[in-house]
């Protein structure tokens, strides 16, 4: 009894309280609060505090170069968004472009000098100082062997830092300047390679154009400066009919280009130069081409020993062109007629660059049929454009000239450094590495990130990334007129990251080489009074949002600060001076044969009975190589599938279901060169027998995702160094 | 060992049997709690439900078992109300019944929403034209009704009644009864037809979405109905099975029958109103926004054998069997009887919240499928074991069967 | 800024003839707006893309196959808007003023009725708690408050940035919005302008006068729910998507 | 339960509310008296964005106070630690809102032209700033919540909860909606 009264009482001073407590206004408030905490609660990222600025710059993510207007809280941006006026990105950015602000604080950034150690699959990165490791690498240049060479490989040719690259190069015994296989560009240089005399750069007058005979070329998913093409196509609703531009797509794959084309030729996989050259022999054949000029100027047209041009195309008839490729003979015709008769028409190479560029043979026949239809030096057509000037100082550098990796002979390179810049090309490792002295060589990478083809390498030295530092977009690979601009850094890049242009002249002086001297902003100043000084083109300030003579920027100071200021150079429109003779076979006395191989396309049908398949990466121009994409590109992969990650491969229904796949399973891809583990996405667009894979970055910068988009190239066969588009290929059940 | 706990004359398992058994559901419970930790502290990234599929296995719970719960408000219902005495005889099972399912689906509730501790916002911002805010301040109302018929039959206890002044506040309570059952009635009715409102209002989903009377889709009401169909039903198949469980005669056969009688009739009522509903759905609603009723059926898995099975298997038949008067003396008949008519309801809140929701609308858009995680599982599971403590330890020390002490003396002849 | 209620009526006209499916505006709203970078486990059904483009198809077999892309903002139903109804604590609404649907995430308790009652699929809720990798924090727009874990959110037609095109105003003494003063991410970032945004209630705005154009159509529009975005299409495969599912529904119940 | 009472009553909203001090003195009243005689929007003004420079940034302290005025310990520290070493000075804001909240000045002032003092009470003439009383879960200033625990509103400026918004604009009769104030 005793013990229930004193429960009792308990029960009733907890009561009370209960009662009390409900009347004041303690128990209401903290509900509040508690409810309010979990708005502003310690785990919710704050947005900065404070002024809120316009800021001006150019985007470096990819060669295009497009205008930056930077919002930003504190100096620090929050938002990137195109400018309308500018007058070579009209105001469009990518995806990319509009995170490029996130870029500086991706997952895999590299912060600080690195010595990475191989053994066998994994990789094992430890810290080093930045003179030890540039003492290392000179010291691995002086014991380099007389037949061994020190390259380096430039992701952007054309940049001040270009010139340095090879006047550090003309300095050693054998350096080597390497460029990347470039996708508009290839196409022009082919061309520039068939004249006897060199003609200066060539550029694409698309402005004036009216058919483009596009060979898989990504004309509307990146390709060159995005804005030009979409203000291009702004425009078209305002031309009546005839004057629009027709794009005809010359591609296996349903790409965006593809889609969104006025035409698409689904041509069976690497038959491209079997189709250029059966367009050739239509147009030939009706002679719908200036023949004089032809017979004046080609070396190679019409000779009697049964290897000129004329003898190629005869091999390449219609019927049995529409037999290799896939595309039926009236169309071929048509096509041919179209871009003959529907003219200035240009005939653009290039292929997919993210995923695999065309091959050397592709791109002659395309470049011939260029020559072909005669639109050298004319509107409309590939017109010709001056260097941009560079200062006397740097002259030297023309010492030594550009290569291609294709060109070099296996195991030369001792020592290699990767620059930094991304092309937005692919660029398989297995390709590089096969050019590697074995054992031996030392492979420096300048990339910002320990990713892509720079895991491999043995030194990183990572470079400022996007923003970060002052870079200069030198003309970009198929615009109609030289330009130049600067990228001012809106960040201020970590200490451990290094100027590529400090590490070269660093490892110059290690190596006892003298460069011209002042720092990276001394050099492209020295640029830009060079173009000041010679007083061509105009300049787009943002001052007044208008294009002015260059000469009323009023000195070379002040044009460096409106370029600074996101300003921009244009040249004006470049005369081409008379053509010189030229070959329609290339250079090689192979050329013929070459050529004429390609008439039963790349992969001489049947393919080997334990490969059926065709295995065609695709790529994303800026998402691929050395650069990273800003995490929140998950939103288009990994959360929406809008674009396709690497790990998944495409495939007819049909030739799955033949194959015993079944839609969204994982199977795996098999290749002379190995394997990968996909999943299999059943698509109807797809070609039958061919596998198409992406190529690039993971979004969310996971380790295992990155791989994989690694991987695919690795397993893909290259051909002749220079392209690796088509692999026979296998898929299996796991 | 807890003799002197056990009411009087009351034969009970002996305690090791009985503690064995309490530890059995302990465990599940206790794995259970600690999966509604995961969701709570990790977030709801724990659950396989999805941006579309924005509800799953806890949703489909809350409505079942809600429903099976209408056994405590529609029993209570005819004894106070329209004064069926003979149903004194379960009446405090049915209100243990429905605490532990009304509170059992409040905690899910508390788990299934992202920010519980904003979960008051609804009493303070509420928005009067949402379904779900009546079942939110019904639910939580009706869990307090419950609580104070349950004490009673808790102060009665053994123990407790030894307290004068409980003895005599529980003798005040049972006065306050008759509202008691009154205000539950209302608020049940409410809630149990805004669940069904919750859906039949979605005109996003013309799979559920119903025509409405007033304000008020036709689901309200089927749902209020089926409710109070197998609130009976589900009186009967646990009463049954406790009393299978713990080998003993707990109520007249005569009870049995009379709660077999109003769930037949009401389930009879039901499912003719159902029947016109999706006549009247099939033929007018679906078209009207666009789809044909039969395209949600195209789908195998999702199959019109599903309308079959919940209409008739599980509709008409257990109503035929429950009303059949010479099989109403066969205990098992009625039993499984009551059993199909529960089930005929589960099924239909399954339909009525996963197979909606596994229906696109998007043209372009296809079927979801979607499999609940093992912390889903579990939380449902620690519900059930939740619910089985409560009910075993209140059958163990309290009187839940009025009539079980005269029937352990002379055992009625049907309890075989 | 003026308070007469239903004075604007803010929708969009998408030009999907001219949609090649790049993506910008999706991620321009993703910056615009602080949604953050998908968590390493998301998927396409736990992400969060306030605006989502989906790839549409012909269904017709290689190589006749076409396809285009449809970008998916929450459609700012007008009528028996199905979210608003459902929200037990109003934290959606239609604005008054701009006829926005507007979702306030600090006000929502994530019960997701309002997702299960879309029929777009445009709401999307927070499994996570929000997370940038480290430092990327830095880059949030000031104008926007991320949310926390465990709420609803959807497409406001930028409020932020309707917010400060009413603040410009202000400050010049306007009450008026001018005319182009305001519109969203996505719409200024979309390089091929396929995107239009203004005032359907002006009869001449642009958008009105897409609204009206003859291959305009809108999703769903047998719901009677009113959607505020127009999608205009010349191919009559796209403009039949707005149609019933049945075809779809047939073809995919015969493969399994 | 009387001690319930007193518990929630007095100790609570002690135990909830963090004092804090301002980084330095500072007086409206010297500023916008004879002496200076500043006006207000010298520092706070709204700019043509619509963006309201809510704190002026130090450049305006450093026009006059490149060096001590007067010898208050205060002019010391302004001086040494802010203003020489071109430091901003961490002033807590008493009445800023949580960050899911929006306020504009310029309507407020440009289109309903209400006075500074219709929210900031005194503010303007006030001799010193008081500690800034942080709450201890929410962290927000005590000012955002009013004064009165109870929120029985003592004073017309009290308070600057969404509620206290919401009066002011019934009483003018606007249309509100969610995203009118928050982000």
């Amino acid at each position: 009894m005793v013990r229930n009264l004193e429960r009792r009482d308990l029960f009733k001073l907890a009561g009370g309280a209960a009662v009390g407590l409900a009347f004041t206004p303690a128990p209401w408030k903290l509900l509040d609060d508690l409810s309010i905490w979990t708005q502003n609660g310690p785990w919710i990222p704050k947005p900065l505090r404070g002024d809120i600025t316009t800021r001006f710059s150019v985007c470096a993510i990819c060669p295009a170069g497009c205008a930056l207007r930077a919002q930003c809280v504190g100096g620090q941006p929050f938002s990137l968004f195109g400018m309308a006026e500018h007058p070579l990105s009209h105001g469009t950015l990518c995806p990319l472009g509009f995170t490029g602000h996130h870029l500086a604080y991706h997952p895999l950034r590299a912060v600080k000098p690195l010595r990475l150690e191989h053994n066998d699959a994994a990789v094992n990165a430890v810290p080093i100082s930045r003179d030890a490791a540039i003492a290392e690498i000179a010291q691995a240049i002086q014991s380099k062997a007389a037949d061994e060479t020190i390259a380096v490989i430039d992701g952007r040719p054309g940049r001040t830092i270009s010139l340095l690259y090879r006047q550090f190069l003309a300095g050693l015994p054998n350096g080597v300047y390497l460029r990347e296989p470039s996708g508009a560009g290839a196409t022009l240089d082919t061309l520039q390679a068939l004249f006897e005399k060199p003609v200066g750069p060539l550029g694409l007058d698309l402005e004036n154009t009216r058919t483009l005979l596009s060979f898989g070329a990504p004309i509307l998913d990146g390709w060159g400066t995005p804005g030009r093409i979409m203000n291009l196509e702004r425009n078209q609703s305002q031309l009546d009919a005839g004057q629009r531009l027709r794009i005809i797509q010359i591609e296996t794959r349903q790409s965006r280009t593809a889609l969104f084309a006025n035409h698409w030729l689904p041509i069976k996989p690497g038959t491209e130069s079997a189709l250029a050259l059966g367009l050739a022999n239509v147009i030939v054949r009706e002679k719908l081409f200036d023949e004089p000029a032809l017979q004046r100027n080609a070396i190679d047209f019409k000779q009697g020993d049964n290897r000129s041009y004329l003898d190629l195309i005869g091999q390449f008839q219609p019927e049995r062109v529409a037999e290799t490729t896939g595309i039926n003979q009236e169309t071929i015709v048509a096509t041919a007629r179209e871009a003959a008769q529907r003219g200035p028409a240009i005939a653009l190479g290039g292929g997919d660059p993210g995923g695999g560029p065309l091959g050397e043979a592709e791109e002659i026949a395309i470049a011939g049929l260029n020559l072909l239809l005669g639109n050298l030096g004319k509107p409309g057509g590939i017109v010709g454009r001056s260097e941009v000037p560079t200062p006397a100082e740097m002259r030297a550098a023309a010492a030594i000239s550009p290569s291609e990796l294709a060109a070099i002979p296996d195991h030369s390179i001792r020592v290699l450094i990767m620059d930094a810049a991304e092309s937005g090309n692919a660029l398989p490792w297995t390709l590089i590495e096969k050019k590697l002295v074995p054992e031996r060589a030392v492979v420096v990478s300048l990339s910002p990130y320990l990713a892509g083809n720079a895991k491999h390498a043995h030194y990183l030295i990572p470079a400022p990334a996007h923003l970060e530092s002052l870079q200069e977009i030198p003309t970009l690979d198929g615009a109609e007129c030289s330009s130049f601009s600067l990228s001012a850094p809106l960040l201020t890049p970590p200490d451990g990251a290094t100027e590529p242009m400090d590490f070269v002249r660093s490892l110059a002086t290690a190596a006892n080489i003298s460069l011209p001297g002042g720092s990276a902003a001394d050099l492209l100043k020295s640029r830009v009074a060079a173009i000041y000084q010679n007083g061509q083109g105009e300049i787009f300030a943002l001052a007044d949002k208008k294009l002015t003579e260059i000469k009323e920027a009023g000195s070379a100071e002040k044009l460096w600060d409106m370029l600074k200021g996101g300003g921009c150079w244009i040249d004006s429109k470049g005369e081409m001076a008379a053509l010189p003779r030229f070959s329609m076979l290339g250079k090689s006395s192979q050329g013929f044969e070459k050529l004429s191989l390609t008439v039963k396309g790349r992969l001489q049908p049947p393919l080997p009975g334990e490969y059926p398949l065709v295995l065609m990466p695709f790529g994303w121009r800026g998402a691929v190589g050395n650069g990273q994409v800003s995490p929140l590109m998950s939103k288009l992969y990994q959360e929406s599938g809008l674009r396709d990650i690497g790990n998944q491969a495409f495939i007819n229904p049909d030739t799955g279901g033949a194959m015993g796949l079944a839609d969204g399973e994982q199977a795996v891809i098999k290749t002379q060169l190995g394997s990968m583990t996909v999943k299999m996405r059943f698509d109807l667009a797809v070609m039958p027998g061919v596998l198409h894979v992406a190529v690039g970055p993971a979004p969310n910068g996971t380790e295992s995702a990155k791989e994989i988009a690694e991987n695919i190239l690795k397993i893909c066969q290259i051909e002749s160094d220079s392209t690796w588009r088509v692999t026979p290929a296998q898929a299996r059940k796991v | 060992m807890d003799k002197h706990l056990i009411p009087r004359g009351l034969k009970r398992s002996p305690f090791g049997r009985f503690s064995l058994w309490i530890l059995l559901w302990a465990a599940i419970l206790a794995i259970g709690l600690y999966a509604m930790y995961l969701c709570l502290y990790e977030g709801l990234n724990q659950t396989n439900m999805d941006n579309r599929y924005a509800f799953g296995l806890w949703i489909y719970l809350d409505l079942t078992v809600i429903a099976l719960g209408a056994g405590a408000f529609f029993t209570g219902f005819l004894l106070y109300i329209l004064r069926r005495d003979e149903l004194r005889a379960v009446i405090n099972s049915a209100v243990v019944l429905g605490f532990i399912c009304y509170s059992g689906a409040i905690v899910v509730l508390m788990v299934d929403v992202g920010q519980p501790l904003r979960a008051w916002f609804t009493f303070w911002h509420p928005n009067v034209h949402s379904m779900l805010t009546e079942v939110t301040f019904c639910l939580t109302c009706y869990l307090t009704v419950l609580a104070i018929e349950y004490t009673p039959i808790l102060l009665k206890s053994r123990k407790l009644s030894q307290i004068p002044s409980f003895l005599v506040f529980e003798h005040e309570l049972h006065k306050a009864m008759v509202v008691l059952a009154g205000v539950g009635t209302f608020l049940s009715f409410f809630h149990q037809g805004s669940l069904g409102g919750m859906f039949g209002v979605m005109r996003g989903r013309p799979f559920a979405f119903r025509e409405a009377f007033s304000i008020w889709p036709t689901t309200f009401f089927l749902f209020v109905l089926s409710a109070a169909a197998v609130g009976p039903s589900f009186v009967i198949v646990s009463t049954w099975l406790v009393s299978k469980l713990s080998r003993k005669t707990l109520v007249k056969k005569e009870v049995y029958i009379l709660l077999a009688k109003i769930s037949g009739v009401l389930l009879l009522v039901y499912v003719f109103l159902k029947a016109i509903d999706t006549i009247v759905w099939i033929n007018s609603t679906a078209p009207s926004t666009g789809f044909s009723a039969f395209e949600f059926y195209v789908r195998q898995e999702f199959g019109t054998w599903i309308l079959f099975t919940e209409i008739v298997l599980l509709g008409l038949l257990p109503a035929w069997m429950l009303l059949n008067k010479k099989r109403q003396q066969t205990l098992s008949w009625v039993v499984t009887a009551a059993f199909l008519a529960c089930a005929g309801v589960v099924l239909n809140r399954f339909v009525t919240t996963i197979q909606t929701l596994a229906l696109p609308t998007l043209p372009f858009d296809q079927f979801l499928s979607y499999v609940p995680s093992w912390q889903e599982v579990a939380t449902f599971a620690a519900v059930i074991a939740y619910g089985v403590l409560i009910y075993s330890l209140s059958f163990r020390y309290m009187k839940l069967f009025p009539q079980e002490r005269e029937l352990a003396v002379s055992p009625h002849p049907s309890s075989e | 800024m003026d308070t007469e209620p239903g004075k604007y009526r803010y929708g969009m006209a998408i030009d999907l003839d001219r949609c090649t499916g790049c993506g910008a505006c999706m991620v321009a709203c993703a910056v615009e707006n602080n949604v953050h970078p998908a968590q390493p486990r998301a998927t396409e059904r736990t992400g969060i893309t306030w605006l989502r483009v989906f790839k549409v198809e012909n269904g017709e077999p290689f190589p006749q196959n076409r396809a285009a892309f449809v970008p998916m903002p929450c459609q700012h139903c007008d009528k028996e808007t199905p979210c608003i109804s459902v929200c037990p604590q109003n934290a959606v609404e239609m604005d008054q003023q701009t006829r926005i649907v507007t979702q306030v995430p600090v006000r929502c308790m994530g019960c997701r009725y309002c997702m299960a009652a879309c029929p777009y699929h445009t709401r999307y809720f927070n499994w996570w708690d929000p997370k940038w990798p480290a430092g990327m924090e830095k880059t949030l727009n000031p104008a926007v408050a991320p949310r926390t874990r465990g709420v609803v959110e959807k497409c406001n037609f930028c409020h932020g940035r309707l917010q400060a095109a009413r603040a410009k105003a202000a400050a010049a003494g306007q009450r008026e919005l001018q005319q182009g003063t305001y519109i969203p991410a996505c719409v200024e970032a979309c390089p091929t302008s396929a995107i239009t945004f203004g005032d359907l209630a002006d009869e001449n705005s642009e958008v009105a006068k897409l609204a009206r154009d003859e291959n305009s159509f809108r999703f769903l529009t047998r719901l009677r729910t009113e959607p505020k975005v127009y999608y205009r299409s010349t191919q009559p495969f796209v403009r039949q998507l707005a149609e019933s599912a049945l075809e779809r529904l047939k073809k995919e119940a015969a493969n399994g | 339960m009387a001690g319930a009472l007193a518990l929630g009553w007095y100790s609570f909203p002690r135990a909830l509310y963090k004092k804090i001090d301002q980084p330095l003195q500072f007086s409206h009243k010297v500023h916008t008296g004879e002496s200076a005689g500043m006006a207000c929007t010298d520092c706070h003004s709204i700019g043509e964005d619509g963006r309201f420079s809510g704190i002026p940034k130090l450049e305006k302290c450093s026009m006059c106070h490149s060096a001590p005025l007067g010898s208050t310990s205060d002019e010391k520290i302004l001086v040494e630690q802010y203003v020489t070493p071109n430091r901003e000075i961490p002033w807590l804001v008493y009445s800023r809102q949580p960050d899911n909240t929006y306020f504009s000045h310029a309507p407020h002032v440009k289109l309903a032209e209400l006075k500074c003092e219709q929210c900031h009470g005194q503010h303007g003439a006030s001799e010193q700033l008081r500690q800034l009383e942080m709450n201890r879960l929410s962290g927000y200033s005590r000012d955002i919540w009013g004064q009165s625990i109870s929120r029985m509103r003592t004073r017309e400026d009290e308070g600057m909860k969404m509620d206290d918004c919401i009066r002011c604009h019934a009483k003018s009769g606007r249309v509100d909606g969610c995203i009118d104030c928050h982000k």
